[in-house]
């Protein structure tokens, strides 16, 4: 690959061709939409935050202190909403995805633009619902919405609730569609799907995840939520509908709905993980193929949410046996990034940070994860903590790390500017501490059988769940730290070059931050997407500075 | 021209089920209709949404759903069909 | 002060799931171990600064990723196959010692002793005993957990769910729900009681109940008619409820079934989802008429009427 | 004629017709989902419940949905034609057969107004007038639900296609289709015959189940 390097002086970029607020918010260009992106999920992120600081807040005592149980109810179950639909799940498809997608395979922009920018309005429509029914009182139904607690029983907004999930469906489809078609048509000449970053593989097998598992969703949601309003029962057991089925079709998208987070969380760690070794990915076609063998079989698994609500004992045992092998291929990827670090040149700069943070953290929430699988295992530890701390592990731990890798990883590309890398490596490791200290004490909690969603507790739990606050609190100011200094680099930090980390992929041939129709020329491609050398040098450098 | 023989075999069909009701299959009936709304359905599918001229993709794309439908069905279909509440004797 | 690990287990379903969790968790390790070990040593090893050899990395990955996948899908599977057996033997009851009822509603668990006991949030049990509990809802979906048992099963409004254990140890532990229930489904967990079977006998006779259940269900049969068709001098044709308990029953439809409490259940509730072959589907629906704690009841009382006085 | 020149973000317009001719599949792959995890819930629900849904379900107007499954079927095959003739480049024609199909689809949606009405009247609209009939359990109540439920989805489904099929009519007077360019037409034609599959799949459901 040829790099056209020189930016001496600052050119016309994506950031700087228009200034008004008009050029944003009308805008089509996919770097700027995923710039719209992050502003509205870092603010669901501290909004899910805050509600999940207040819990751990409340939990430091066993009587539950702080909130009144029915505020206490709202409260994980905004945490749960927020979170799921309005930061995990657009978290890094919509943001690094938008920006990088085009970049990566050399396209000037996503197949469908206004689809795009109409995928952003979407998004902040259902996101001002949910705030609505937040503000106006809450819901307290759980973020699953299980039936008849919340057609018949509960006070909260839950229409409102339900609805916004529903509209938020479109906004993830638009983007999942997009990127379906960008990736099938608009790669750059030579770009064929063996040359294609591990990045963009994951987010196509994402993608298909969301075009396949979100219309279930929101039938459901629209069944439940017409259920409420007009009081007709569908899955009133009254007139002979069965709570069960709601949960059949509401895990059938909510259990895919951990690979939509899992599964780009992978492809950014398969982009740091060799860049900052210095070495091609270990077995690259093995990494897709575990790809898309996760998004598929992923769709097979979802009783394992109900082996304890009355399925069949034999269809648990083929769940079980599903959720198992869909575990194989995590193992091979994990193994994989591993076996990359083998005869690299390893440097530990804030995104390798996070990224390592990720394979461990992963991985026990993989392992944990087999437990959970284990169907007898399943018996006891359902609804306990023992799974809180088990998809946290793989969500918070993982998918959140990775997304921080990301954000550090492409930062300079995406603002021209170079973060503050001590602070960076500083929160890191506050992260991973916090992180550990937050959830590894829940599960032995989970063991010891205290259940989810109680806002007191026995008295002899309190040891780990003061411990749990602690790590919390931690988590939070860890949290906090990037909000300043990456808001700092915005303006104060030095520029960056096209290229502060040596890598290769088309997205660091052009400009940084690039122009507006990303490159002045097409770029062919010619070799694979991670033509690293450890053996000759070339460490990483930032800005010219090369750790020798 | 072959557009008017699908739309006639299309009717023909929908006669057809139309008919079916209305004789004691049992069982066979749900059955025999299903079979047919999916012959009709995939006569729409290739003749007046032209999967038969398309490239491979469109294709693909269009049995992708049927294919994670029945995936839904069958799965559930394995908890329905097996569940019992009671020790086997 | 005393920090809390391990919880004890008081039933033999303790023990199993004890030791298939013991199991898995060295396999946790172990593969922990083995990946963070790697990373450890490669990170030291192979970092920017150091010279050591880093010429001809392995090409042949496949050879190593075949090698680990089949690895770790043989250990995979011989945990799935440990896993699925325990599941299947402590989701499939065995013949019972004695069979209680239990009914959940916001926010308390009401419990049935067959001779007429009841209590709230309390489950006295005679030690050693297999125990079985046939469980419905009332209003939305709670899960019965005894944590000292490792044993849990959601409640759903609509069915009857069935449980069992068999304690090995009298005292009390915890029982939780676990399935969020509302407002206060942190307050819905109670005490079970283990206590040696002569202790159960005594306590059982000082709880002045004056009928069986299965009495009070027989007032119930006739209180709702139920009997004006079904009892024995009844010139109606419906089917003879003699001996149904836990017998094969032909349907319309071709299909069999075994009427257990859920197919008595349902056919109480929605009669005509399953009829009997050779009857006409004329039974009205006690949908929404008649409390899980009633139906609990003439389910007993239903069940009484079995010839040989116990379950297959 | 105007003179094409396919969008920024595309090489060509081939490229562009390509790219339209596949996002429309992949939608149409999620819309095969959404209407699915209905039909899905309906064959539970009728499995669990088979001698209520058929007598609920006997009392549906046949005779409506049979005229308006011709008429749906129909209209696909007007639609494709008018794609024909515009390919062919026959714009009178392709017009004539656009507003066949527009025709065909109100037809359709008149007919299920008329419906709604009996059904009114009939009173088996579940939360508006819903009663029992003698000796009806309660998943009678549930089959109708899914009546409605399904036939009002589909018929928005409609709503929104008449309204493309109508801008596509206006766009093809306009001559805005060629030979080498014409895929929102295509596009529009494959949405429509869609939504006639979808009730190629209901109209047995609904319609047929509890009549012999």
């Amino acid at each position: 690959m040829t790099s056209f390097a020189d930016t001496a002086a600052l050119p016309k970029n994506y950031l700087n061709e228009r200034w008004s607020v008009r050029s944003w918010l009308l805008t089509t260009d996919h770097k700027r939409i995923a710039l719209l992106y992050f502003a509205s999920i870092t603010m669901f992120f501290f909004i899910g935050g805050f509600a999940a600081t207040l819990i751990r807040l409340h939990l430091v005592v066993p009587s539950g202190g702080l909130l009144q149980p029915d505020t206490y109810n709202r409260m994980f179950t905004m945490h749960g909403v927020v979170m799921v639909w309005f930061f995990l799940i657009p978290s890094i498809p919509a943001t690094l995805g938008n920006f990088l997608v085009p970049l990566m395979i050399g396209a000037r922009d996503l197949a469908f633009p206004r689809i795009n920018l109409a995928s952003w309005y979407v998004f902040n429509v259902s996101g001002a619902m949910v705030l609505l029914a937040l503000f106006m009182g809450g819901i307290d139904s759980g973020w699953t919405f299980y039936t008849p607690l919340s057609t018949t029983y509960t006070n909260g907004y839950v229409t409102l609730a339900l609805l916004a999930v529903f509209i938020n469906g479109f906004s993830t489809l638009m983007t999942a569609l997009n990127f379906v078609v960008t990736v099938h048509k608009m790669r750059a000449p030579g770009m064929s799907w063996f040359r294609l970053p591990l990045f963009i593989w994951a987010l196509y097998a994402t993608s298909i995840v969301m075009l396949l598992a979100t219309p279930v969703l929101a039938m459901t949601v629209l069944l439940v939520a017409l259920e409420r309003m007009a009081g007709v029962g569908i899955f009133d057991p009254a007139l002979g509908g069965d709570p069960l089925l709601f949960q059949h079709m509401f895990w059938f998208y909510s259990h895919p709905a951990v690979y939509i987070m899992i599964l780009p969380a992978m492809g950014v760690i398969s982009e740091v993980i060799p860049c900052f070794a210095r070495k091609p990915v270990f077995g690259y076609a093995g990494m897709t193929y575990a790809l898309m063998a996760i998004a598929v079989i992923g769709f097979l698994v979802w009783g394992h949410h109900m082996f304890t609500a009355g399925i069949s004992v034999f269809s648990a045992v083929v769940f079980s046996l599903m959720s198992f092998l869909v575990a194989v291929p995590s193992a091979i990827k994990v193994f994989n990034w591993t076996a990359t670090l083998h005869k690299g040149r390893i440097s530990f700069q804030a995104p390798m940070l996070y990224a390592l943070g990720f394979i461990g953290l992963f991985t026990v929430g993989g392992l944990t994860g087999l437990i959970v699988a284990t169907a007898a295992l399943d018996i006891h530890l359902q609804d306990t903590y023992f799974v809180i701390a088990h998809f946290h592990y793989v969500m918070v731990g993982g998918a959140v790390s990775a997304f921080f890798a990301g954000l550090h990883y492409w930062w300079p590309k995406i603002t021209g500017r170079l973060y503050h890398e001590i602070w960076a490596q500083i929160a890191a490791g506050l992260m991973f501490l916090g992180f550990n200290l937050t959830f590894f004490p829940q599960f032995i909690l989970g063991y010891l059988g205290m259940p989810r969603r109680y806002y007191t507790y026995a008295p002899e739990w309190q040891v780990w769940n003061v411990l749990s606050s602690a790590g919390a609190s931690i988590l939070a100011v860890a949290y906090l730290m990037p909000l300043f200094y990456l808001s700092w680099s915005l303006f104060r930090a030095e520029r960056a070059a096209p290229n502060p980390w040596r890598a290769t992929g088309l997205e660091w041939q052009t400009t940084s931050p690039p122009a507006e129709d990303n490159f002045s020329r097409t770029p062919t491609v010619t070799e694979g997407p991670y033509e690293y050398n450890s053996s000759t040098g070339g460490c990483v450098a930032q800005n010219g500075a090369l750790y020798e | 021209m072959s557009y008017i023989i699908g739309w006639f075999v299309l009717l023909l069909l929908l006669g057809l089920s139309t008919l079916s009701a209305f004789l004691s299959l049992g069982s066979v009936a749900p059955l025999l209709q299903f079979a047919i709304a999916v012959t009709q359905a995939g006569l729409v599918f290739v003749l007046f949404m032209r999967l038969r001229d398309a490239q491979a993709l469109p294709r693909i794309f269009a049995g992708i759903g049927f294919f994670w439908l029945a995936l839904l069905f069958v799965m559930t279909a394995i908890d329905y069909a097996t569940r019992s509440g009671m020790p086997q004797p | 002060m005393w920090i809390p690990l391990w919880p004890a287990s008081s039933a033999i379903s303790g023990n199993v799931i004890n030791a298939l969790f013991t199991a898995e968790l060295v396999v946790c390790v172990l593969i922990l171990a083995l990946v963070f070990g790697l990373i450890w040593v490669f990170c030291i090893r192979y970092r920017h600064s150091t010279t050591v050899d880093r010429g001809h990395p392995s090409q042949r990955s496949w050879v190593f990723e075949i090698g680990w996948t089949s690895a770790t899908l043989v250990a995979f599977l011989v945990l799935f196959v440990w896993g699925a057996n325990a599941y299947v033997w402590l989701y499939e009851p065995p013949r019972a010692d004695l069979e209680l009822y239990v009914v959940g509603k916001q926010w308390m668990w009401e419990i049935e002793h067959p001779g007429g006991q009841r209590e709230i949030n309390a489950l006295h049990v005679p030690n050693g005993k297999i125990v079985r509990l046939v469980m419905a809802s009332q209003d939305v979906i709670h899960s019965f957990f005894i944590p000292a048992f490792r044993m849990k099963h959601d409640v759903v409004p609509g069915q009857l769910e069935t449980m069992w254990f068999q304690p090995t140890q009298t005292g009390t532990y915890r029982l939780e729900c676990t399935e969020f229930c509302g407002t206060e489904h942190a307050h819905m967990t109670g005490e079970v009681i283990v206590m040696t079977p002569a202790a159960y006998a005594e306590w059982l006779s000082n709880q002045g109940a004056d009928k069986t259940l299965a009495a009070q269900g027989e007032q119930l049969f006739r209180n709702y008619g139920c009997s004006g068709c079904h009892g024995v001098n009844s010139t109606v044709h419906a089917p003879s409820l003699v001996g149904l308990y836990g017998s094969l029953v032909h349907l319309n439809d071709g299909t069999t079934v075994r009427a257990d409490e859920r197919y008595i259940r349902d056919s109480i509730l929605l009669p005509r989802s399953q009829v009997v072959a050779g009857f006409a589907p004329v039974m009205p629906s006690f949908s929404g008429q008649i409390s899980e704690a009633d139906t609990l009841k003439i389910l007993a009382y239903i069940q009484s009427l079995n010839p040989s006085g116990n379950a297959p | 004629m105007r003179i094409l020149r396919p969008a920024t973000q595309f090489a060509t317009i081939a490229q562009q017709g390509e790219v339209a001719h596949l996002g429309i599949w992949v939608f149409l792959a999620t819309e095969i989902m959404f209407f699915g995890a209905l039909i899905f819930t309906y064959v539970t629900y009728r499995h669990l419940h088979p001698v209520d849904f058929a007598a609920a379900a006997a009392h549906t107007e046949l005779w409506c949905g049979t005229v308006n499954a011709v008429l749906l079927l129909t209209s696909s095959l007007t639609m494709v034609l008018g794609i024909d003739a515009c390919t062919a480049g026959r714009r009178r024609i392709a017009v004539r057969w656009l507003a066949a199909t527009i025709l065909l689809g109100l037809g359709f949606l008149g007919v299920k107004s008329y419906e709604y009405v009996a059904d009114y009247h009939e009173q088996v609209v579940p939360a508006l007038n819903f009663i029992f009939r003698h000796g009806e359990h309660p998943p009678a109540e549930l089959f109708w639900v899914f009546y409605f439920i399904a036939t009002l989805l589909h018929a928005v489904h409609m709503t929104i296609g008449l309204g493309l099929v109508l801008y596509m009519t206006y766009r093809v007077c306009r001559g805005d289709f060629t030979r080498f360019y014409r895929a929102p037409l295509e596009v529009v034609g494959l949405y429509w015959s869609f939504v006639d599959t979808v009730w190629i799949f209901l109209f047995p459901m609904l319609y047929l189940n509890g009549r012999s």
